[in-house]
Parts: C-alpha cells; structure tokens; sequence
C-alpha cells in the first residue's frame, strides 16, 4: 500500500444556498481543490462522490456522473463513484478514494461530498430520518433527533451529564464557527440562549441540533510521490478505517457506546501508529451536542461516562489540549449531510498546514469522525503533517 | 395499502419476532438470521406478551409533516419481559412519563398514506402501572 | 494487484416478489452465496451494495448497514458500503469489491445488489428516470424508454437496422430464460407477438422494454491463494473497469455510441490481455433491445453499425458463437436495477463453472457489461476459469 | 414554486446557454466549466435563437403520473442552429414529425406541480416550415 497525501481542498459555503443549484455548489467546492492543488483537471484519474439522498433531495441519481459531467471531466470518461451511508456518506467517498490511490491504481483521484436540502423545505426532517430503521424506528414516530435524545436522557441518567454540558459544546461549536469564513452561522450564543432554546426532542432543543445545510467540500488525494510534484504541503493520511453496526438503536446492546466508532478509531490508531493522547486536533460528528460528548468517549479522548468533563474544563476548546470543530463543526459550520465527511477532511488538512487563519491550532496530527445515522456507520480518518 | 405495510401486519399488531432455538436469544423486529449464530440460525416465529419497561423515552415537538397533528408525542426505548428492545410510540401524557415505568402494548391508529389516504394501525404502547 | 477469484455466487428468484420484502430478497441472495462457498458469515471483511434507490423505493437510505445487520453480521463491524450509479450500481459494488481485494486491503468480499422496486406501484418508472439527466431531459417529459427510442431510431435511419432485429434480440432472451429457474418471465415469445405488442415509446415497443423487477444477487470474492480453501472451480476476474460519460443523452458527439462501454472496454481487454473475439459468453445490458445492439458494436463483438447481423444471423444465441445473455437478460430474467450488475456476475460464474444447467455454453472467458442511464456509467468485467 | 424551477426560469424561457470564449463552444443547457477548456474555460451567458433541426424523435405512449393526460406526446433531440442538441417536447400530431424538420422554440404549459397545484412553463419546441 502507497502512502496518500491531499493535495487540494476546496469548500463550498454552507447553509441555505437559495440562489445555488446542486451542480453550482459542488462545480464550487470542486474549481476551489483544482486550483488549490493546481491542476487542470484532466490529471483526476478517479472521482468519489458522498451524497446521502439526491433521489429524495433533488429526484436524481446517477450523481456521480452527473457531477463528473458537470466538473467538465465527461470527455475524460473516468470512473466516478457515488457511495452513501447516511451522512456518513462523505467519509466513505474519502476512503474509497484513500484505497483506490494506497492500492496503485490511481495516481490522482479527487473525493467530493455534496448535499442540496433546503429545496425539499419542511420535508428534509423526514427524509434524514431515511438514515435510520424506516420500518421500526420511523414508523412509530421517532425522529433522529428523538433517537439522539433518548441517548441523551440514558446519559445523563446513567453519567451525570447535565444539559449544561451539552449546551456548552454548542456555545463553543458557535464561537468556533465565527472565526470559519464558510460558515453557516457566524455568530456566538450564549449559554443561556442555548438552554432557553425551544424542545425538538426532549431533552434536546433546537441549540442542541445541527442544521440541515446545502454544501459541498472536495479534496484532491495523490500518492506520496506525485503529491510532491504539486504541494510543499503535503499531509498525509495516515489511516481511513470504516465500520458498521445495527442500524437501529435498539438492536445494540450499550446504547451508550457507538460500537462502530470504538471500531473504526481502534483500526485507524493501530494503522497510524498513533494514540488517541496523540490527536493534536479534531473534527467529530456533532450532528446532536450529544454526539460530541459521545465521540470524546469512542474515539478514547475520555473515559466512558467522562465526555462531559472535556467540554466543562475547556479540554476540546481552540485554545485547551485537544480542539475539536475548530471549524464549527456540523451544529455551526453547517450540516450538509453527505458533504460533511469531506468538510470535515478539507478542515483538518487546512489546520494541519497552518492554513486555518484566526482559528489555527498547533497540531502534528489530526482525526476526523463521521457517523452515520444513529451510529451504524462511522469512518475514522487519521492526518498528519 | 402499500405492500410494505401490509407485509408486516401480523409482526406489527401482534407483536410476532422471532427466536433462534440455536442460541436462545429473542428477537423483535423479527430476524431471519440470527446474529450471534448466523448460518447456524434455527429461527422461528415467537409472539411477545407485549409487557415491558422504558429505558429511555423522549418528548417529539418537531415532528414529521404526517405526525405534526399528534405532537407532542411520546417515543420511548422499551425492554420486553422477553428481552428485546424496541422503539414504539407511548400513548401517555409527556408530564407522566418515566424511566423504568412498567408498559404494555395496545392497538392504535399510527397514521394516514397521503395519496390514498388510508390509515395505518398498529402495536403502541401504555402505561401498565 | 493480487488475482480475485469468485468462492460463491448467490441470487433471488426475479419478478414481482409481493410476497417479500426488501430484507427477505437480500438475506436469499446473499445466503445463497453463503452456502455455496461454504461460509458461516464471520469470515467476511467488507461488504459492498448496488442499489439504486432505497431512497425513492423503500424511504430507506443507509442500505449498506441495513444490509450488514439483517444478515448478521452487526456483531463484525465490517465495513459496508453503497454505491449507486443508477442501474449500474451492481457493477459498481462488484468492481468497489474487487479492488478491495486485489489491493490486498481486505482477503474476502461480498458484493450484493439488490432493489424493491414493486412496492411504489406505478411510480417505479418515474423513478427510474432519475438514472438521467431530471433537470434537462426528465423535465421535458423524456422517459428512459423515449431516450433509448431515440437512439434506436437513429440506428435504424443511420445502419438500416430494423424493428424486426429488435424484436429478434427480445425473442432470444425469452428462449434463454425459460431454462433459467431464478428468470421472471419463463416462457418462449413469438416474433408476431413482439413485433405486435403496444408501443412504449415509438419506435419501441413493450417486448422492447425489460421490465422493472424485485431482486437481489450477491458474490464472495477471494484473493487466489484463499479462494482455493474453499472451492475447486475458482473462476478468476481478470479485469474490472468502469467509465463515465455525459448524463444527459443530448450532451453525448455520437448518439449512437456509448462511449464509457467503449472506454470500460478497451481498459478491461487490455487488462485481462484478451480481445473481443476471445469472449465465449456475455451477459450485456438490455434494458431496450437496442442497447443489446449497440453492445454488440461498443464491446467488438461486431463494427459500430453491423450489430443487428449478430442477432440475424444467430451468434448470439445459445447456440451460437458468442452467447449473449444466456440467463435471459435484463428483458426476461428480469431487471432488478440495482442487482443486475452482480446478477450478471453471478450468471457468468456459473457459465464458466459448467454449473448453468440447460443454458450452459462452453466458454474460457466471460463478459459482463452493465450499464446506468442511457450509458452515463458502465462497467466491463471479465472473467475466467 | 420550488426553488429548483425558478432558479432555472431564464434559461428555461428565454433559452439562455453558455458559450465559452477560450473555445468557441456553445452550451445549451448552460455549463459553468467548458468541459473542453475545464479550469481555462472563460463562459459567458449565451441566447440561443431558438431555430433548430429535428435529429431523433419518439412517441411517448407510457408516460410518467403527471404526463398521463397529454399522451402520446412527442419528444424529440433538437440541433439547435447554434450547435448544441438538447431535448424537448415538440408540440406536433405524431403523424407529421420526421427526422430533418425545422423546428422553433415556443412558450407553453410542462406540468403542475402536485401538492401546491402550481403549474410549470417553460420551451417546447413547434414546426417551423
Ligand atoms: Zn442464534
Ligand atoms: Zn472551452
């Protein structure tokens, strides 16, 4: 297996693109990596595409080729793969696109995520939860964010986390989000508003819950030695592991543990060589303010039932021992579904190269975490300079 | 009414899973494959006495277009006697719902297709205490 | 690049399977496979999914790890993966597989493909308008059988081919079919009664068409050195390649050839390091009869333009010197979208295990081409004894 | 209205493309990136005439729900005189299409949207000889 670097990323802006299309938004986030990597174009060997739902979104599949068509690449004629898990989707087209450049057989292969939501208007609520159990977890009522705070409740209950805790990942996801141009929401809220918020689903409201947000994002991977051709920045990725679980909460047995994301970090650190103390900064799957809390704890930042004293001591802060969303994460960058993955990636490559601006940490490597739904997938990707 | 639902009727309003007489472990939404014993699965139908606990529930006020009549509403995780988890509606006042509260199932409209506009029933549950 | 053998091959009965639902038709397929290369399951280390739109069909995204979990293998954590290209989403999960494999990342694969289509009724052929171009084609009131019309009568102005050449290619795939227990439509059709069947979109007509069915296929892939523990007729993939071209049908210089099958071609040829006239058995794309046509010409088989004397003169049929689809095709074995890539694949093992009963062919090298849209995306594998 | 179709209006109505000034290509549908050019691609918003050739056609006789009522209807690959093909519908008795007709834009009724009832314009296509 070859080592891969990223030679380019690129970013859409995030929230409610009212004036974009589906084609706008990525041919965005797509020209932005090109030119970040400097390429042309027709030097793209291969092209991934995360995208949770274009069939219910937008009536359409077939979005990879409908995205190589529109990147201008259709004369090219080369293989353009969409795979999707959820918003677990853009971490996928991630590792796909890792294997297919590790394995030889591709020198140059571009991952993009990209999700079009608010044209479906009220309907995108019901169509995320398209990501959970539709014949036993959507039939009776519940919602992903219902899912999530039933989690929540047993947390607390079980560990003492206290709604505070999980508005203050969401005060520090905003702050985070201030100092990120792309962001969807740019300004800080107080702890107060955050706890005053209206209920979604008890004990959660709204300040506890991502947007769904238009966007994409796109990264350019190349092998170690072609990526020296293009960047004096090269960072690498140092492991891009994936893995499953029951899709529904129900069926798994610690309802406080998501087992694919245990899963997914023990492979990455092991084939990174690296500990979890070693992550200098983060980009975790906040979709809920109890998924951050959650993802502490699995991916072994904390120990079970202490997440929430990382966000109490200001651990995952910008300025405390291990930022995590310094971009603002899904609840503030903006949660656009199956582009989060890539987000997510295009984030910690620009941290890791000192390319961040106000909100630049000091890293030697970074992970990102990407669930999907409930937890029945998660992909955990290690960086490092 | 879709095929999908109807498929399901005697799982849904009778609460039918299934066991795997290999290993011993119920199963509710029904399995065809045990996951524990795979292809050494020995499965058969099992109906559930529909009595259980909550082990966690959670109020819904943003709900889907066809529950938006209905909220807020209950959903809760409940554990049947049997062993199995599952997610149902509680037909409960929110005020009153607990962790831990005794529950049983009854039969109870769920909700209406759009198009064709027929209503759909099926298992809930409510307080059994 | 290590050798991938197929260890198991596995398939649902195709049609219109009301009596099952979705997770009935994938746990059969992928049982079925089990059973045949002898596995309890736990050996398994990856998954991949073809669907096309679990979205649009079922309301259920996050396929993969719905997948995973109703054949049990929750408790493994493998990774699991959907791709989806439209109806050549199977071929996409089969080449994901592959490189899996090959690369040495992982030691045994599965490879399903599976879709549902019954359940939404007369919507199924909206939706599968969605494998083109909703915004410039499906708007204008374009249907994928009025797409494919319009290249077959182009065809016919262009090289003289004629309604009765179709009808030909619908008439073999019947006779195929009625000696393949899994096909939906087991009976032989006359010539008269194709040719005298109603217009779905002129010149095509309902015998032009494959039907929209329920299914699901599933292959085990190994790498060489395993797949000899387990079987004594390994048949080996020698090339899997996939191309891109336009979406949109307009977009394409020549309408009268798709060139991502040309593409996926040459580069699985060239792999496989044989040529057109070394295939002994094919199954191809035909979702219209002219799409069998024009993969006669875009595979080699014959010159862009002469594909209609393939069928004339028989060579194509079982008997024949290059029998193409012996399972009955797309148009009487049934089309089950997302499973007909993996079905394809499932056929061609068989064929070159001498395990395809009544239909069997005598072949050394076997094709597979599958095809989304109008030709956006294809897929060629060749396999081997 | 959804965003999706207003977003599109004016090329839909008025038949605006690209065109691409590195190459000299034409676009219709529009294109941000020449996919002859790509990253040196230098687009500029184009009107086409609306004037073109019939090169295929077909007669839709099993038609999507919301198309039911027009059918059979005629949709047809137009060569714009510009250079582009694109697909429309061509307002004409199926009898009189053939390969080769002039054809021109016209402005006419797509469809109506199902839940709000608003109904859709846009470019069919009429002969022209
Ligand atoms: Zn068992
Ligand atoms: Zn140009």
């Amino acid at each position: 297996m070859r080592r891969v670097a990223v030679i380019g990323v690129g970013q859409s802006k995030f929230g409610e693109l009212w004036d974009s299309s589906f084609r706008d938004i990525v041919l965005s986030a797509g020209v932005e990596a090109l030119e970040d990597a400097g390429l042309e174009g027709k030097e793209l060997e291969a092209m991934y595409i995360g995208n949770m739902s274009g069939g219910r979104y937008l009536g359409q599949e077939h979005i990879a080729a409908l995205i190589a068509d529109y990147a201008g690449l259709a004369e090219l004629n080369i293989p353009s793969t969409r795979v999707e898990a959820a918003d677990a989707s853009g971490g996928l087209a991630l590792r796909q696109a890792c294997m297919a450049v590790a394995s030889g057989m591709h020198d140059i292969v571009i991952a993009a995520g990209a999700e079009k939501v608010t044209d479906v208007g009220s309907k995108a609520m019901e169509i995320l939860a398209s990501a959970t159990d539709r014949e036993w977890e959507v039939f009776t009522g519940a919602t992903l964010a219902s899912l999530y705070a039933m989690i929540a409740r047993l947390h607390m209950r079980e560990f003492g986390t206290k709604p505070e805790d999980l508005a203050m990942v969401s005060v520090k996801n905003h702050k985070n989000a201030t100092l990120n141009p792309k962001a969807q929401f740019r300004r800080e809220i107080s702890l107060e508003v955050a706890l005053n918020s209206p209920y979604v689903a008890e004990p959660l409201r709204l300040f506890d819950c991502a947007p769904l947000s238009d966007g994409a994002a796109a990264v350019i991977l190349a092998s170690e030695d072609i990526a020296k051709k293009y960047t004096d920045t090269p960072v690498y990725i140092s492991a891009c592991s994936q893995a499953s679980d029951y899709i529904a909460l129900h069926s798994r047995k610690d309802l406080l543990t998501m087992q694919a994301v245990v899963h997914a970090a023990r492979q990455a650190y092991e084939q990174a060589g690296i500990e979890a103390k070693d992550v200098g900064v983060a980009e975790v799957h906040d979709s809920f303010t109890i998924a951050e809390i959650l993802a502490y704890e699995d991916l072994g930042f904390a120990k079970k039932g202490e997440g929430a004293e990382l966000i109490r001591e200001g651990v995952t802060c910008l300025d405390g021992e291990i930022p995590v969303n310094p971009s603002g994460g899904l609840k503030a960058c903006g949660h656009a579904v199956g582009a989060t993955g890539i987000r997510q990636a295009v984030e910690i490559t620009l941290q890791l190269r000192g390319e961040a601006g106000k909100r630049q940490v000091d890293a030697e490597n970074g992970l990102a975490l990407n669930v999907g739904g409930t937890g029945a997938t998660a992909t955990v990707t290690i960086f490092t300079r | 009414m879709l095929p999908r639902f109807w498929r399901k009727i005697k799982y849904r309003y009778d609460l039918v899973g299934t066991k795997c007489k290999n290993c011993g472990n119920s199963y509710y939404p029904p399995r065809n494959l045990c996951p524990v014993c795979r292809r050494k699965s020995d499965i058969a139908e099992m109906k559930f006495s529909g009595r259980g606990e909550v082990i966690s529930y959670s109020v819904v006020h943003e709900a889907p277009e066809d529950l938006k009549a209905q909220k807020p509403y209950v959903v809760a995780l409940i554990k049947l006697e049997e062993g199995p988890v599952i997610t149902s509606q509680l037909v409960c006042d929110p005020e009153n719902v607990r962790t831990g509260m005794r529950v049983k199932k009854a039969f109870r409209k769920y909700g209406e297709e759009g198009e064709a506009g027929i209503i759909y029933y099926g298992t809930k549950f409510v307080p059994d205490e």
